[in-house]
C-alpha cells in the first residue's frame, strides 16, 4: 500500500506548488502557473483519494492504522513532537473535502482571477494553504496541527489581504490575523494544560490515557483539568471558526477574492474549530460544562449571526453571516454531543456553502465586481447556470429536502432535541433555520428577480467562462446528494455516517440515541416540522420581496432602531473598539512607548554606550602602539599564568595543566 | 663525564652562547647567523638523544628554509644596524627583572617536576623514524592535514601581503 | 647518559633568553627571530620529554610546531617586507601609529 | 705506541680515513677542472691547456700555486666577519656532505679491523645529505650580501631564491627511491636495487624513478648553480656573481666548494637511481669481474707509450711510471691467486665508473647549454618541476599500494 506508507506526499505535492509558483512564477504565463498549482492541488486530490480507497480496504486487524512518524521535529526532555502524520474515518472526511474542494477552487480560480495582477502570487498562497489544511487535518498530534492550524492563519491573512493596496482589505486581513491570534493563545493554553496532565501531544496516546475511565466525569461548573482545557480549546476553535464572541473578522474577511472567501472562510479553514472539537471529543465528553458552553456558544452564535444576516446588503457580507451560524449549527450538534452530525454539516455546508460563494463570485464577475444588492436584479434570464446552481445550493442551505442541507440539519436540531434540558436549543436552533432560509431567499430574490436595479449601459452582463461553471456544476450535485448517505438514518435505516465515523467518534452520549424506534417517529416529525419552518422562511421572502418589494423598506422605517442595530451588526465592532481597543492603544503609547522604550531601554543602552566610551578614554593610552611594550605586557600575561599554576594547584585543570 | 654528557655541555654552551650573540649582535644577519648556531646546535642535541629524523628536519626547515628566508629577506630590505631607540619606558624599566622571574618560575617548576628525577635520556632508546611517521599519519592525521591547508593559506596571505599594488 | 632535567634547563635558559631579546630588541626582523628561538627552546624540552618518557608522539609535535613556524615566517616575512616599503623603517619603535 | 694505537684505533681510522678522503676529492676536483676545460675544449675544437706539462696535466698544479701566491685584497666596507665566514662554510660544507657517501659494499680487512668504505654511515643518510645542502646557501647568501656590493648583493639574492626554490623538488623527487627502499640509509637504497641480481641494469631504480631522476638531476644541477642554472654567477651579467669580490684563496674555496658539490652530486644520482656500486649486467656473468683489467691494462699500455714521446722528465720518467702501475694492476686484477682483491675492487669500481659519467655529463651540459632567464629559471622550478615530482611521488606511492615495493 504505497501511499499509505507515504502519507507525506499529500501534502508536500501542494508546498511544492506553492514554493514553484512563488520563487519562479513571477515571470511566468498564467498557464503554466496554472499547470503547477492545479497539477499540485490535483495530484494531492488523486493521492489522497487513493489513500482513502487503501484505507477503505485496509483490513480490519490493521485497524486503527498507525500514525506515520517521518522525522522527529521537536525534542525536549520528556517533550516530543514529531512530524506524525495519521489517517483514519475523520481525516478521510476532512481530506476529500479539503482536496477536493480545494481542487475545484483551483479551477474556478483560472477564470475567476484571469484578469487580475498577481496571479502567481494567489495560487502560490492557495496552494500554501492547501499544505498547511492537510497538515491541519492529518496531524497525529497536536503541535503539529498547531502548525497547519497557524498556517492556514496565516495564509488567509495574506489571501484576505491579496489586494493589499486596498486599505480595507490590509486592515480586514490584520484583523483576521489579530483575532485569531487571541483565540490561538487560549489554544496553545489548552495545549500546555494537556501536555502537563498527559505528558505527551500525541493523539492516540493522549486519548487512550483521558479514555481512561480513572479521570472521573467533570459535574456542570466543576472546573477540572478537562473543563479548562477544553474551553481553551474552544476558546481557540472560536477564534478559528469564527464563533462568538470573535466572529467578527469572518465577515470583513470578505475583502478577499470570492474563491478565498470560498475556499478559506467558508469551506475548509473555518470548519477546523469543529474539526478540532470532533477529534478531541474524548476529552470533551468528560466535561459537561465544556459541552454545554460550545452547544450554548454554537447555538447562540448561529441565532445571532442569522439575525444580522437578515439585512445586510452586500450579497458576500449575507453569505459570510450565514456561514458564521451554519458553523453555530456544527458547534451546537458538537455541544450537544452528536459529533457526528457535526461533521455531517462541516462536509454537505462544505459544499453548498462553496457553491453559494463562487456562484456569488460568478455573479460578481458577471456585473462587474458589484457585491451589493440593491444594485442587482434580474440576472435569472441573463446568467442561467449560475442562477440555477445557486439556487439549488440555496434549496440545500435552507434545508429542504431532499438535498444535503436538509439531512445535516435535521441530524443536528434532532439531537439537540434530544438530549436534556435541549429544547430551548432546539427552539433556536429551528427559528434559526427559518432565519437562514428566510434570508437565503431574500439573497436569491433580491439578486436575480425583479427589475434590475444596475446601470444596464455600461454594465454589460455576460455569464462566466465553463472553468467557472464546471466546478459550480459539480458542486450543485455534490449539494443534492451529498446527504444521502444519511437518508437512510431518516427512514428508521442505519445512520451511515454516524457509523462510519463511529471508530474515531465513539462517545458516551449523543448519537446512539438516535437509533431507537419510540424516537423514530420523533425524528420524523421534527423533521417535518424543520421543513415546514423553512417553507415558511421561504414563502416571507417570496411574500416581502416579490410581492410587494416596497414593504421591506416600510418596515425597516417602521422599526428604525432594530433594522439599525441588525445594520450595524449589533454594533459589536464599535463595543470592541472601545473596550479593548482605545485602552490598549492608551497603554502602549503612554506605557510602553513614552515610558519602557524611551526613559528605561533607550535610557540604558545609551547609558551602556556613553559609559563605554568614557572606559575607552581611559584605557586608551595603554594602546602606546609601541611593540615592545606589547611584548612586555605579553610576558606579564605568562608570569601570571606561570604563577598560577606554580602557586595555585587547583587552579591547574582549568588553566589546562593536567598533572 | 661520560663523551654524550661532554658533547651535551659542548653543544649546550653553543646554544646559550648563540642565543646571547643574537640579542648582543646589533646587525640582523649577525642575529641571524647566531639563531642559526643555537638551531645548529639543537640539532646535535637531538642527534645526541637519538632523535635523527627531528634533528635533520629541525636543520632542513629552521636552517635551511626558515632562516634562509629571514637572511634574504633582510638582504632585500638592506636592514642596517639597529638604531638604540628607547621610546617605551616599559620595557627599559621591566624588561630585565621580568625575564629573571619568568626563567626563575620555570627553573623552579623544573627543579619540583618529577621528571627531572627521572633516571634521562639515553641515545637512540625510540623514536625511529618509521614510528614517527606511523604516528604521524595515523593517529595525528587530521592535525596533518589541517597544517597542510594552515600552509596553504600562509602562502597565499604571504603573496598577497608581498605583492605591490597593480596601479 | 644525561639527565633530562638538563635538557629543561638549557631549554629554560633558551627561552629566557628569547624573551630577552622579543623585549629588548628594536629591528622586528630580529624580534621574529628571538619568537623562533623561543620555539625552539620549546622543541627541546618536548623532544627531552618524548624522549625521557619513551613517547614518539612529543617530536610529531615537534615537527607540527615547525610547520607552524614556517608558515609564520612566510606570513610574517612578507608583513614585515610591507612595513619596510611603507615605514622605510624597521624599527618598532618608529612604528606605532596603529594605523597605515 | 702500539697500545696508543690499539686504544684509539677507530679514531685513528677515522681520522685516517677522513684525511685520505680529502686528498682524493681536493686531488679530484683539481683535476676535474682539467677535465672540465679540455672537454669543453675539444667540444669547442680548440685544444685547451696543453702547455703545462704534457696534455697540460700539470695545469691544475700551476692553478693552485696562482691561487696560493697571488695577493688576497679585502674590499673596504665589507662585514669582515661574514666576508671570511663564507667561503670557509660553503667549502665545509660542501666536503662534509661527501663523507656521507659509501663507497663500497663490504669493508677492508686490514690488521684484523673492518674498515669501510665511506666515513659516516647514518641510518638518515639522505636526510643529514639534504641538511647539508640545505646550510650550503649560506656560503653563497652571505658572500653576496657581505662583500658589500651591487653584482655580489643580486648574485646572493638570486642563489638563496634559486636554491631555496630547488631545494623542495630536490627533496621531493628522491621521495619515490626511499618509498621504494623503505630506508634513508644509502647503503639500504643501494641494496634494495640489489634485489634481482639477474636483472642487472634493469633492477636499479631509474627505470622505477625517470620521472623522479629527471626532476632530481635537473634540481642538483640547479643546486649546484651549475650550467645552465649558473645565474649567480653570470659573467655575463653579474661579472662574477655573489664571488665577484673575492680573490686568490677566498676564491678558490668557492670554487672547490662547487666542484665537490659536483661530485657529491653525481655520487648521490648513481647510488639513488643507478644502483651505487652494482655492476649493470647479470650477477651470473662472472666473466664481466674482468672488466676493470680489460680497461686498465690497454690504458696503461697507451700511457707508457704516449709518455716516451715526451722529451720532458715527466714525460720521459713519470706518464711511464704511472703507466706501469696500472698495467700491472691491471695484470693483478686478472690473476686467478688475486681473486678475491678483485671481486673486492668491483664495487668501487663501477661506482666511480658511472660517477665519472656523470661528471662528464655536467661538463657535457655546460658545453651546449644556454643559461636560463631569471623569470624561467623560477617558473620552471616552481610551476614545472615541483609539480612533477610530487606528482612523481603520488604516483609512486599508488604503485606500491596496488603491487608492493618490488
Amino acid at each position: 500500500m504505497p501511499i499509505l506508507d507515504h502519507l507525506w506526499i499529500i501534502p508536500l505535492l501542494p508546498l511544492l506548488g506553492s514554493a514553484i509558483n512563488g520563487l519562479l512564477g513571477g515571470k511566468w504565463p498564467n498557464t503554466i502557473v496554472n499547470t503547477v498549482a492545479l497539477g499540485a492541488t490535483g495530484l494531492s486530490f488523486l493521492c489522497a483519494l487513493e489513500a482513502v480507497r487503501e484505507f477503505l480496504t485496509l483490513s480490519s486487524d490493521k485497524l486503527p492504522f498507525p500514525p506515520q512518524h517521518y522525522f522527529d521535529w521537536i525534542v525536549a526532555g520528556s517533550f516530543r513532537a514529531g512530524f506524525d502524520l495519521e489517517i483514519d474515518q475523520l481525516t478521510v472526511v476532512m481530506l476529500m473535502v479539503v482536496t477536493g474542494v480545494g481542487f475545484l477552487i483551483h479551477i474556478y480560480s483560472t477564470g475567476y482571477m484571469a484578469h487580475e495582477s498577481g496571479y502567481y502570487r494567489f495560487f502560490s498562497y492557495l496552494n500554501l494553504f492547501m499544505f498547511f489544511m492537510l497538515v491541519l487535518v492529518m496531524a497525529a498530534n497536536y503541535v503539529l496541527l498547531f502548525v497547519g492550524w497557524e498556517g492556514v492563519g496565516l495564509c488567509s491573512y495574506l489571501l484576505i489581504g491579496f489586494y493589499f493596496l486596498k486599505k480595507s482589505a490590509s486592515d480586514a486581513g490584520k484583523k483576521a490575523f489579530i483575532v485569531n491570534r487571541i483565540g490561538d493563545f487560549g489554544f496553545m493554553l489548552g495545549m500546555f494544560l494537556l501536555f502537563r496532565t498527559f505528558h505527551t501531544l500525541d493523539f492516540t496516546t493522549l486519548f487512550a490515557a483521558a479514555s481512561n475511565p480513572a479521570w472521573g466525569h467533570e459535574a456542570w461548573g466543576q472546573f477540572g483539568t478537562f473543563t479548562i482545557a477544553c474551553l481553551l480549546l474552544f476558546m481557540g476553535a472560536t477564534g478559528k471558526s469564527a464563533q462568538l464572541p470573535l466572529y467578527v473578522w469572518l465577515p470583513d474577511a470578505m475583502e478577499g477574492p470570492t474563491p478565498v472567501s470560498a475556499l478559506i472562510h467558508a469551506a475548509t479553514m473555518v470548519t477546523a474549530g469543529v474539526y478540532v472539537v470532533a477529534r478531541s471529543h474524548i476529552l470533551f465528553v468528560h466535561s459537561e460544562t465544556a459541552m454545554v458552553v460550545v452547544a450554548v456558544v454554537g447555538c447562540a452564535t448561529a441565532f445571532f449571526a442569522a439575525t444580522i444576516g437578515l439585512v445586510q446588503t452586500d450579497i458576500k457580507r449575507v453569505l459570510a453571516y450565514s456561514t458564521v451560524s451554519q458553523l453555530g449549527y456544527m458547534f451546537l450538534a458538537c455541544g450537544v454531543g452528536a459529533f457526528s452530525a457535526g461533521i455531517f454539516h462541516l462536509m454537505t455546508h462544505a459544499f453548498f456553502k462553496a457553491l453559494l460563494f463562487l456562484a456569488a463570485g460568478s455573479v460578481i464577475h458577471a456585473i462587474g465586481g458589484e457585491q451589493d444588492m440593491r444594485k442587482m436584479g434580474g440576472l435569472s434570464t441573463k446568467i442561467k447556470y449560475t442562477f440555477r446552481t445557486m439556487f439549488i445550493a440555496t434549496l440545500a442551505i435552507a434545508g429542504i429536502p431532499p438535498l444535503a442541507g436538509f439531512f445535516s440539519k435535521d441530524a443536528i436540531l434532532f439531537s439537540a432535541f434530544q438530549i436534556e434540558g435541549g429544547h430551548p436549543l432546539y427552539a433556536i436552533g429551528l427559528l434559526t433555520a427559518l432565519l437562514t432560509s428566510f434570508y437565503m431567499f431574500r439573497l436569491i430574490y433580491l439578486t436575480f428577480y425583479g427589475q434590475p436595479r444596475y446601470d444596464e449601459h455600461h454594465v454589460h452582463v455576460h455569464e462566466s467562462p465553463w472553468s467557472m461553471l464546471g466546478p459550480l456544476v459539480t458542486l450543485a450535485v455534490l449539494s443534492v446528494i451529498g446527504g444521502w448517505i444519511a437518508a437512510p438514518a431518516l427512514w428508521g435505516g442505519p445512520d451511515y455516517f454516524a457509523s462510519f465515523l463511529a471508530p474515531v467518534l465513539t462517545s458516551p452520549q449523543g448519537a446512539e440515541a438516535v437509533n431507537e424506534a419510540a424516537a423514530h417517529q420523533l425524528e420524523i416529525i421534527l423533521a417535518i416540522v424543520a421543513v415546514a419552518s423553512a417553507l415558511l422562511g421561504w414563502g416571507v421572502a417570496y411574500w416581502l420581496y416579490i410581492r410587494q418589494p416596497a414593504k421591506p423598506e416600510q418596515m425597516a422605517k417602521s422599526m428604525r432602531p432594530v433594522y439599525n442595530t441588525l445594520l450595524n451588526k449589533y454594533y459589536v465592532d464599535e463595543f470592541y473598539a472601545a473596550v479593548i481597543i482605545k485602552p490598549l492603544m492608551w497603554i502602549s503609547t503612554n506605557v510602553l512607548w513614552k515610558f519602557v522604550d524611551v526613559a528605561a531601554i533607550d535610557g540604558t543602552v545609551n547609558g551602556i554606550a556613553s559609559g563605554a566610551t568614557s572606559i575607552g578614554d581611559t584605557v586608551r593610552h595603554t594602546q602606546s602602539g609601541n611593540t615592545r611594550s606589547y611584548a612586555v605586557w605579553v610576558v606579564i600575561g605568562a608570569l601570571v599564568v606561570i604563577a598560577v599554576i606554580f602557586f595555585w594547584p587547583a587552579a591547574r585543570p582549568v588553566v589546562g595543566m593536567v598533572r | 663525564m661520560t663523551p654524550q654528557l661532554a658533547i651535551f655541555f659542548v653543544l649546550a654552551a653553543l646554544a646559550v652562547l648563540g642565543a646571547l650573540n643574537l640579542i648582543i649582535q646589533r646587525h640582523p644577519i649577525h642575529s641571524a647567523l647566531s639563531l642559526i648556531v643555537v638551531m645548529i646546535a639543537l640539532a646535535g642535541l637531538y642527534l645526541l638523544m637519538g632523535s635523527e629524523f627531528v634533528a635533520a628536519v629541525q636543520i632542513i626547515v629552521y636552517g635551511g628554509a626558515i632562516m634562509v628566508l629571514f637572511v634574504f629577506v633582510i638582504m632585500l630590505l638592506n636592514a642596517g644596524v639597529e638604531e638604540r631607540t628607547n621610546v617605551s619606558k616599559l620595557a627599559g624599566v621591566a624588561g630585565i627583572p621580568l625575564a629573571v622571574a619568568l626563567l626563575g618560575f620555570l627553573a623552579a617548576a623544573i627543579a619540583r617536576s618529577n621528571e627531572s628525577a627521572q633516571a634521562g635520556v639515553e641515545a637512540g632508546t625510540l623514536a625511529n623514524t618509521k614510528e614517527i611517521s606511523t604516528m604521524l599519519f595515523k593517529d595525528f592525521v587530521y592535525p596533518f592535514e589541517l597544517t597542510s591547508f594552515l600552509i596553504l593559506v600562509a602562502i597565499l596571505g604571504a603573496i598577497v601581503l608581498a605583492q605591490r599594488e597593480k596601479s | 647518559m644525561v639527565p633530562t632535567s638538563y635538557y629543561l634547563i638549557l631549554s629554560a635558559v633558551l627561552f629566557g633568553l628569547g624573551v630577552v631579546a622579543f623585549v629588548f630588541k628594536r629591528n622586528v626582523i630580529t624580534i621574529f627571530m628571538s619568537i623562533e628561538l623561543m620555539l625552539n627552546a620549546v622543541n627541546l624540552a618536548f623532544v627531552a620529554f618524548s624522549q625521557a618518557r619513551h613517547q614518539s608522539d612529543g617530536q610529531v609535535f615537534v615537527l607540527f610546531v615547525i610547520v607552524v613556524a614556517a608558515a609564520e615566517a612566510a606570513v610574517g616575512l612578507g608583513i614585515i617586507i610591507l612595513m619596510a616599503r611603507n615605514r622605510q623603517s624597521l624599527n618598532v619603535e618608529r612604528v606605532d601609529f596603529l594605523k597605515l | 705506541m702500539i697500545s696508543f694505537l690499539n686504544a684509539n684505533a677507530t679514531i685513528i681510522i677515522y681520522l685516517v680515513k677522513i684525511a685520505l678522503l680529502l686528498f682524493i676529492v681536493l686531488t679530484v676536483n683539481a683535476y676535474l677542472t682539467w677535465f672540465e676545460r679540455k672537454v669543453v675544449a675539444h667540444m669547442q675544437s680548440r685544444w685547451g691547456p696543453h702547455r703545462v706539462g704534457p696534455h697540460g696535466l700539470l695545469q691544475p698544479l700551476a692553478d693552485g700555486a696562482k691561487f696560493l701566491l697571488k695577493e688576497d685584497p679585502t674590499p673596504a666596507g665589507v662585514d669582515k666577519f661574514t666576508y671570511f665566514l663564507a667561503p670557509l662554510m660553503a667549502l665545509a660544507l660542501a666536503l662534509t656532505s661527501i663523507a656521507i657517501i659509501p663507497f663500497g659494499p663490504e669493508p677492508l680487512h686490514i690488521l684484523g679491523r673492518d674498515i669501510t668504505l665511506g666515513i659516516a654511515d647514518l641510518n638518515i643518510g639522505i636526510l643529514a645529505l639534504f641538511a647539508i645542502t640545505a646550510l650550503s646557501v649560506y656560503g653563497v647568501a652571505l658572500a653576496g650580501w657581505s662583500s658589500n656590493s651591487k653584482y655580489p648583493l643580486l648574485g646572493g639574492l638570486r642563489s638563496s631564491a634559486q636554491m631555496v626554490s630547488y631545494e623542495l623538488s630536490l627533496t621531493m623527487s628522491v621521495v619515490g627511491v626511499l618509498l621504494l627502499a623503505g630506508s634513508f640509509n644509502l647503503r639500504d637504497i643501494i641494496n634494495a636495487q640489489a634485489h634481482h641480481p639477474e636483472r642487472g641494469i634493469f633492477g636499479w631504480n631509474v627505470w622505477p624513478q625517470i620521472l623522479g631522476f629527471f626532476c632530481f638531476f635537473v634540481a642538483a644541477v640547479a643546486e649546484t648553480n651549475r650550467v645552465p642554472f649558473d645565474l649567480p654567477e653570470a659573467e655575463s651579467e653579474l661579472v662574477a656573481g655573489f664571488h665577484t669580490e673575492y680573490a686568490s684563496f677566498k676564491f678558490a674555496m668557492f670554487f672547490i666548494a662547487e666542484y665537490t658539490s659536483m661530485i657529491t652530486v653525481s655520487c648521490l644520482c648513481t647510488i639513488m637511481f643507478f644502483g651505487g656500486w652494482l655492476s649493470p649486467f647479470p650477477a651470473s656473468w662472472t666473466f664481466t669481474h674482468y672488466l676493470p683489467s680489460v680497461i686498465l691494462l690497454p690504458f696503461g699500455l697507451w700511457v707508457i707509450w704516449d709518455g716516451i714521446r715526451y722529451e720532458t722528465i715527466f714525460g720521459r720518467l713519470v706518464l711511464p711510471g704511472i703507466g706501469t702501475v696500472l698495467t700491472v694492476i691491471g695484470i693483478a686484477l686478472a690473476v686467478p691467486q688475486l681473486q678475491f682483491v678483485n671481486e673486492f675492487v668491483q664495487g668501487p669500481f663501477w661506482l666511480l665508473g658511472k660517477i665519472f659519467v656523470f661528471l662528464f655529463v655536467y661538463v657535457w651540459m655546460r658545453g651546449t647549454l644556454p643559461r636560463f632567464r631569471y623569470d624561467q629559471l623560477m617558473s620552471f622550478g616552481w610551476k614545472l618541476l615541483l609539480p612533477v615530482s610530487i606528482a612523481n611521488v603520488v604516483i609512486t606511492a599508488f604503485a606500491i599500494l596496488m603491487w608492493g615495493a618490488r
